[in-house]
């Protein structure tokens, strides 16, 4: 497949979309598509797998192979696809409460085993497709139709226990931001291993505007602070502030008052920063929250899979055995 | 003087757990192989991995029935008990036939043993007038074994752990053997470790002169090989023979192999046996949970390759959403079910046959499921073929049921040759579907079958998953009418694969008659030797044992029709009985059931047949 | 001009899931309970939350069928139906009884809602001809409803959404009705948005006044109060009355309420409607999982509250494994399963009684385990309040099978008084078992049931756990023989149960004739109408509806026995059957089933009964 | 109960031990029923729930109440045992097949809600009770029953797991020293919320001796670093070494290079040190193994849990609900 000779509407099925009218999942598909088609990847070499919830309805919209299968379990499913398929893209859609609640285990294994997939966390917050219950990453004090008089459990660190888990790739970028997004899923792709992108994704109908802090421009600014190798860690209404360290602990300073090399410079392959970044600043409410590729490493030496098929020969001595006798 | 010549013996080998009765057994059991007997065998030992020594709770056994002629079970009782200690004593004599010979090691009798064993420590336990009715070795092995090795440099307790192989010598020669395969094996497995290679060895040939020294020779028996048909033969058991069942089916099949499993007794034996390929091209995978394993196996199928999962009862219960998955999703999956003594974690060692309404109705939904239990070790490798076949020829997933006492168990099986075995074919696009414009993924042959349309094949991108599907069309559908028919044909999907099955045969006995006894699982050795010695009475009973439950092979109608009565023994409360009552209500069933943990006597089935003959 | 008078009307509120008929549906509803007629309402909506707008896909329907003597349907057909749009149109125009009342919003039927609905966009599908066999109403309720709102300032979109207040203003008119209960549900719903308050009490007037000025009096019709035994009433919801349930058993056995859940479809609202009571002492807890749910809801039990889990078919299959654990810890727990279209995913907003086999025989090993199945919204409460009651009174897990339609849909009940419903006492500790030196935790009273001792209570420490326990001691136990005797008791346990359930009683017809209907479950409305009506045509027939499945109680038996042939309607492939006829063997059973997501049409039994009185 | 009052023999109870001989597990039984002796807690009071595993036998020997549950399940049937009953005090022992491989969601959940149950995890780096297989917590190329060619699964960072959940207390131990398990475990009671305390625990009989450079006591001196409060972080032969930062990043230094306060002095309490010594210290081959405790927070707000009965009067109003009318 030649780069450019497919374009995004090719990536689309014919069915019709699903979601209610200002759902942010819209945006997500339309930049997976965009980014397909933009690097040359074959439709049939490309299979999308999810569990159950609006967002794992993801690739009944795909041109490419797909399996929307059962609560949960996409990543174990994907495993099992990963291993005996080197040859495909595999990807996998999913929600918050698919991946992070009773998929957790499945998330947290695949990140162990660092298996080359793509996993997309579609995060609302909240369980859309069941109409509105709290999710493990529902902010505290959320009024839900299981959390009448707002939710009382804490939330997951998602960055942190993926991190925790020993994930080698992790992201984060937001569905309203269509060029970042893009960006971010290219380098999702590209990493070998395990890649985890956490999407912000908005639940127009059941959770409004809770990612408002990040999507809406201005509020942006402060809230968000975009990470780029190379580059500082600065944020604010004019790109004044930045983060530098004191010590151990990380500090928000105005920008200007030091030098380039006295500011954090983001570095995500370095894992004791991205253990600061992804423990302390992204978990913390004086910080902004990260965006963008915050840690990477390379791919480890993890299960090697070389599947074949059996040989004859090998078969018949061990159906043969080593104590076989004759009878005549 | 020659020695007595036998049609069988059964022996049971019975001590601590410590004390390596199992591999003793399987020992002996390989050197009966080779010797050309038939044989059965039935190890039993505790859950813990070292239960508590001396204690009946720690007992470890192993029962090989061996003879000249067509040997079905065990054994009900045993012609020889060795007893390791006090704790083995006690457990095992009860099924020693009176007459029986009962070969003890006295340093398994001291007071700390009879203690943990609850006998009274004063007492003489090994007192010879106790004993008057049985032939009565004592020895003390423990010593002997020790006196042998005392040139060698190990410790005590290594010493003392190569008593078993003084046992093993001792039987050995007691039975015309020659020590060649038993010492074939202890070369290899000490390989690395000369001293115990010496040690094994050595205690081996003394157990084996022992006879002759201490004038053992009027307990020498002869049994003179069996007469099976001409071929390869070997040693098997249940797990192993589904392990090479199932690799086989992926080769003729020209598949990939994926198995994926957690560990779970007695299931794991599949797994690490599987894993021992990995290199020949057999993928296996420890998934975090059963639940990860199944959908792993959903996921290789769907890339095309043969998934099989496998695990027992509390493992079952967890792959029961995703199997349920796979029906829907119309892709193989092998799911092998290990049963064991329930319900929760129950008996986890001990064998029972109570999965079985589980498989079948052990889903949400009408969710029809092709069942095919295995009946014996040997037949494991056919049974689980077969479910592999039916899985890739009808996309379908397949529960395939053993149980722990089939999984352990094993029995001479002679080496299929891979041209006997029925063929395998994948039902790929046809030709002129390739052509068509636009693929139908839920488009179905005559057999009502889709076809496997991997990842990668160009143009014919489709989505699958576990919402009702559209007919023909598989796109999501909530039409009522629409649904109707998915059902209706999901459940004549099932239907059909009965026109290709073999036919249901008799194993013992006429083809009609006063009573027939229908068995599954490991019923058939008990329940064929009971037939046996009844029609050797002339009475008018007959053994068929099925391996295809659901479907039932279209001739079972005109089988069971063509009885008076239907005997249904099992080990459990009555399950395959509630399926053929359903399916074949003319028919007069009734029931044998036992919830033990350990398989049928011969002797519960003659009775229960001879009650049903009036 | 005298509205005529009718014994009942039934109809249906058809739209776009964004056009609020659930709403109006409800509140219908309301308003129907609190003017005293009987009814039954039937609630279908799609599985998206917003479904592709303006398709056949996307259409969401509300069925009200209310009367003045008793209502047992939401009605096969209806007498009116409103459509809202084309595709509403399209979906429902079938079900329209001929020379019924159809009313259509015209702003709905525009060329993007014709193209939307697959008819051809050119055409004028409103043209007055083609609705000749009706009576035919076109309003342009959108357009009058902005006009009634132009005024106000609210955009076009909010002042769209308001048209249903329109529809069911309007509807109210026709039947003779007043306002209150809609206006006072406008004042609370609004209270913090008094524009939004002030626009849906405008339209609602508006259409309350516009069948007056547009003469729409000859539509009137007017349905007399039923006649329902004295009583204080309400309208409620089979999901609302199993919550309700659960809550009075727990009070009436004075046990603190846990309830852990785990979203999903349609079992949620019992979840949603439990947390309300967070304050006043219910607890609730939504799990990571539904293994995680059922399993805290253990812990619970364990720790002496009663500990219930809620769920649907995908969900039951997860907590299949910890539900067999509770069976061998005897310790209460309450699984509530609202069935749902099947297999797998299936379809989840869509209804089905395919559950039961997996009840029943859902879990490895012999599992007995206690299922009752509520048979309409209001008997929920006390279907589920002996559910609580067997598992606390006996110690064991209860399956409480309940469905989408039953969860969903709604009539009018009769609110229980404390007093008349049967006591429940926990079984703790006899005074003479608490003096005791050493306690049995498996010691039994006469109905097998063992005590529950509680964490906390002095000396009377224990452990207990999935492995087969010994007799009487409760400690872990691999004996064959206690294995038999203990899956003996556990069978006998449940059976006992039948002792201390209410008598199955005929629900119409008389104690014996030719044919009788069994159903369980939903099937009950139409059951007994299509009965009811072949009683007037003087037919032999009787209609039973079972709630205690498992045991079934003593004297259905007897019932069976009074009658020549037994029709067993189920909205699955025949499970209930299935059990009938192995518990029954001599009475001859005859199936009808229907698997569309749909309940049963009183003519489709009554043609099945025909049938079967030949 | 007073303290004192009863011996470890007191929460013995009347079972056989079916371990193996030398097995770690008897030591830890030993130390738990010597702790609560110690501490004065009573039996009755105490509770002790497990999954399935040679470890999950521990309820048996505890003349406490128990409940030997379902594989990987114990902490969610622990926390409903916690919600409802305030009172007791409520232990998980499980194993690293039952709490990180089939039971790692409820494990990464209850640390999430940070409910108060100490959880012990006897991690013996394999599958005991099922004879030998590898477990996610099994060092790599371990050759066991189902790695015959060696585990080729990277294994979970035990302690990073739990941090990335958000554990409130992260504590290590080992079953042959008997006075720092006793101490730990002391420590690992009086948190309140979720204490995870991970026991290495050594299976003499497929696993022997994979924790000997922790075990023995020579090898112990360079390879475990043992966590007190106040105190630098020093190990070696001689405890001539110590660990300090280097700009963010941990070094093994000489001590006597070094004057105290240069060195890194731990503090539970500091979760930036926390997330470095867990996720760098604990991870990487060049530095010593972690053991003590090694983060602690407060007890955050979590779901609170009142449990009491419904009253009659609001019963009856739920059941008559706000439309209700009479038919006379
Ligand atoms: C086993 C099982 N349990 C529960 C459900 C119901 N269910 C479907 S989706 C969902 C959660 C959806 O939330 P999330 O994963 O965050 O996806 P979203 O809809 O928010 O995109 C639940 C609980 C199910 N389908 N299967
Ligand atoms: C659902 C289920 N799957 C599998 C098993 C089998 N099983 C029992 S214990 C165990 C793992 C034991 O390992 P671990 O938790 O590390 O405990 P250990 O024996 O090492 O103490 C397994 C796989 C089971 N009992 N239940
Ligand atoms: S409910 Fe929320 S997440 Fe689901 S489709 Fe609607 S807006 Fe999107
Ligand atoms: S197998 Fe290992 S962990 Fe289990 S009891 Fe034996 S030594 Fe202990
Ligand atoms: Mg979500
Ligand atoms: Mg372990």
């Amino acid at each position: 497949m030649q780069i450019g000779e497919l374009t995004a509407k090719d990536f689309a099925s014919d069915q019709d979309l699903r979601w209610c009218p200002g759902c942010g999942d819209f945006a997500i598909l339309k930049q997976v598509q965009t980014v397909l088609a933009k690097l040359g990847h074959s439709q049939e070499d490309t299979v999308f797998i999810s569990g159950i919830g609006c967002s794992s309805r993801f690739p009944y919209y795909m041109n490419t192979y797909g399996m929307h299968s059962i609560h949960g379990r996409a990543a174990a499913i994907a495993s099992g696809l990963r291993l005996t398929r080197e040859d495909l893209n595999i990807w996998i859609v999913t929600g918050d409460g698919d991946s992070m609640s009773i998929g957790g285990n499945h998330l947290i294994h695949l990140l162990r085993r660092d298996l080359n997939v793509n996993l997309l966390l579609f995060n609302n917050e909240i369980y859309g497709l069941t109409k509105g219950q709290y999710s493990p990453t529902s902010k505290k004090d959320l009024i839900t139709k299981s959390s009448p008089y707002g939710n009382q459990e804490r939330a997951f660190d998602t960055l942190a226990l993926c991190f925790g888990a020993g994930a080698s790739f992790i992201a984060r970028s937001i569905d309203r931001e269509a060029k970042h997004l893009q960006e971010i899923l290219i380098q999702t792709n590209e990493h070998e291993g395990s890649s985890f992108l956490e999407i912000y994704q908005n639940c127009h109908i059941f959770n409004d505007g809770t990612f408002q802090n990040y999507s809406d421009r201005s509020l942006q600014k402060i809230n968000a602070l975009f990470l780029e190798d190379g580059k500082p860690l600065v944020f604010g209404e004019h790109q004044e502030l930045a983060i530098k360290l004191d010590g151990l602990n990380p500090k928000v300073v105005l920008k200007d008052e030091y030098s380039l090399e006295d500011l954090w410079i983001h570095d995500s392959s370095d894992r004791v920063k991205a253990s600061i970044l992804i423990n302390e600043v992204d978990t913390q409410e004086n910080f902004p929250k990260l965006f963008g590729v915050v840690y990477k490493k390379e791919k480890l030496n993890t299960r090697s899979n070389s599947p074949n098929k059996l040989s004859e020969n090998y078969l018949l001595d061990l159906l043969k055995g080593s104590n076989s006798w004759l009878v005549k | 003087m020659i020695a007595e010549v036998k049609d069988s013996i059964s022996i049971k080998f019975a001590g601590d757990s410590g004390d390596g009765m199992q591999l003793t057994g399987t020992q002996f059991t390989d050197n009966t192989a080779l010797y050309g007997n038939d044989f059965a065998t039935f190890p039993n030992y505790p859950a813990e991995i070292r239960a508590p020594q001396g204690t009946i709770h720690g007992v470890s056994g192993f029962q090989i029935h061996f003879g000249s002629f067509e040997i079905n079970t065990p054994g009900d009782e045993f012609d020889v008990l060795v007893a390791m200690n006090a704790a083995a004593l006690k457990d095992s004599l009860k099924s020693l036939k009176k007459t029986g010979l009962l070969i003890v090691d006295i340093a398994g009798f001291d007071k700390k043993n009879l203690r943990l064993a609850a006998f009274d420590p004063e007492e003489d336990l090994l007192e010879e007038s106790r004993f008057s009715d049985y032939h009565f070795i004592k020895i003390d092995i423990s010593s002997l074994s020790k006196e042998a090795l005392k040139e060698i440099d190990l410790d005590p307790k290594q010493k003392d752990r190569s008593k078993n192989m003084f046992v093993l010598g001792l039987l050995l020669w007691m039975y015309g053997r020659n020590l060649q395969s038993v010492e074939d094996f202890i070369e290899t497995k000490f390989r690395k470790n000369p001293l115990l290679k010496e040690a094994n060895l050595k205690v081996l040939r003394t157990g084996f002169y022992y006879g002759e020294t201490a004038e053992l020779q009027s307990y020498k028996k002869e049994i003179k090989a069996a007469k099976l048909e001409p071929g390869t033969y070997r040693n098997i058991m249940g797990n192993k023979a589904t392990a090479l069942g199932v690799m086989t089916a992926a080769f003729k099949a020209n598949l990939n192999l994926f198995y994926a499993s957690y560990p779970i007794t007695p299931a794991s034996d599949i797994l690490h046996e599987l894993a021992k390929h990995a290199k020949a091209g057999v993928q296996s995978f420890q998934a975090e949970d059963e639940i990860a394993a199944v959908c792993a196996a959903i996921g290789a199928s769907f890339g095309g390759a043969l998934g099989a999962t496998g695990t027992s009862g509390p493992g079952m219960a967890l792959k029961s959403e995703a199997i349920n998955l796979a029906l829907m999703l119309e892709l193989p999956l092998l799911v092998i079910d290990v049963q064991r003594a329930g319900p929760s974690t129950g008996m986890p060692t001990k064998t029972e046959q109570s999965d079985l309404l589980f498989a079948m109705y052990g889903r949400n939904g009408e969710s029809p499921i092709p069942i095919i239990a295995a009946h014996s070790p040997g037949n494991c490798f056919e049974a689980v073929y077969w479910a592999c076949k039916i899985a890739i020829e009808h996309m379908t997933p397949v529960i395939f049921l053993s149980d722990g006492y089939l999984a352990n168990g094993s029995e001479p099986w002679k080496v299929k040759d891979l041209k006997d075995l029925p063929e395998i074919q994948p039902v790929y696009l046809s030709a002129e579907d390739t052509q068509e414009e636009a693929f139908l993924p839920y488009k179905r042959n005559a057999d009502l079958v889709r076809s496997w349309v991997q990842p990668g094949t160009k143009n014919k991108q489709h989505r699958i998953g576990g919402l009702e599907k559209e007919l023909v069309s598989g796109n999501v559908s909530y039409s009522p009418e629409n649904h109707q028919k998915m059902t209706d044909i999901r459940a004549e999907k099932v239907a059909l694969i009965a026109k290709k099955l073999p036919e249901q045969t008799i194993m013992a006995g006429a083809k009609s008659g006063k009573v027939l006894v229908i068995g599954w699982g490991n019923t058939t050795g008990a329940i064929k030797s009971a037939v046996l010695e009844l029609l050797k009475e002339a009475k008018e009973v007959a053994h068929a044992q099925i391996n295809f439950i659901h479907p039932f092979p279209e001739n079972l109608a005109n089988i069971l029709n063509s009885f008076d009565k239907i005997l249904v023994p099992e080990l459990n409360n009555g399950q395959l009985i509630k399926l053929l009552k359903v399916a074949f209500p003319n028919n007069k069933f009734y029931a044998l059931n036992k919830i033990q943990g350990i398989p049928f006597k011969k002797s519960e089935i003659k009775d229960a047949i001879l009650n049903l003959l009036g």
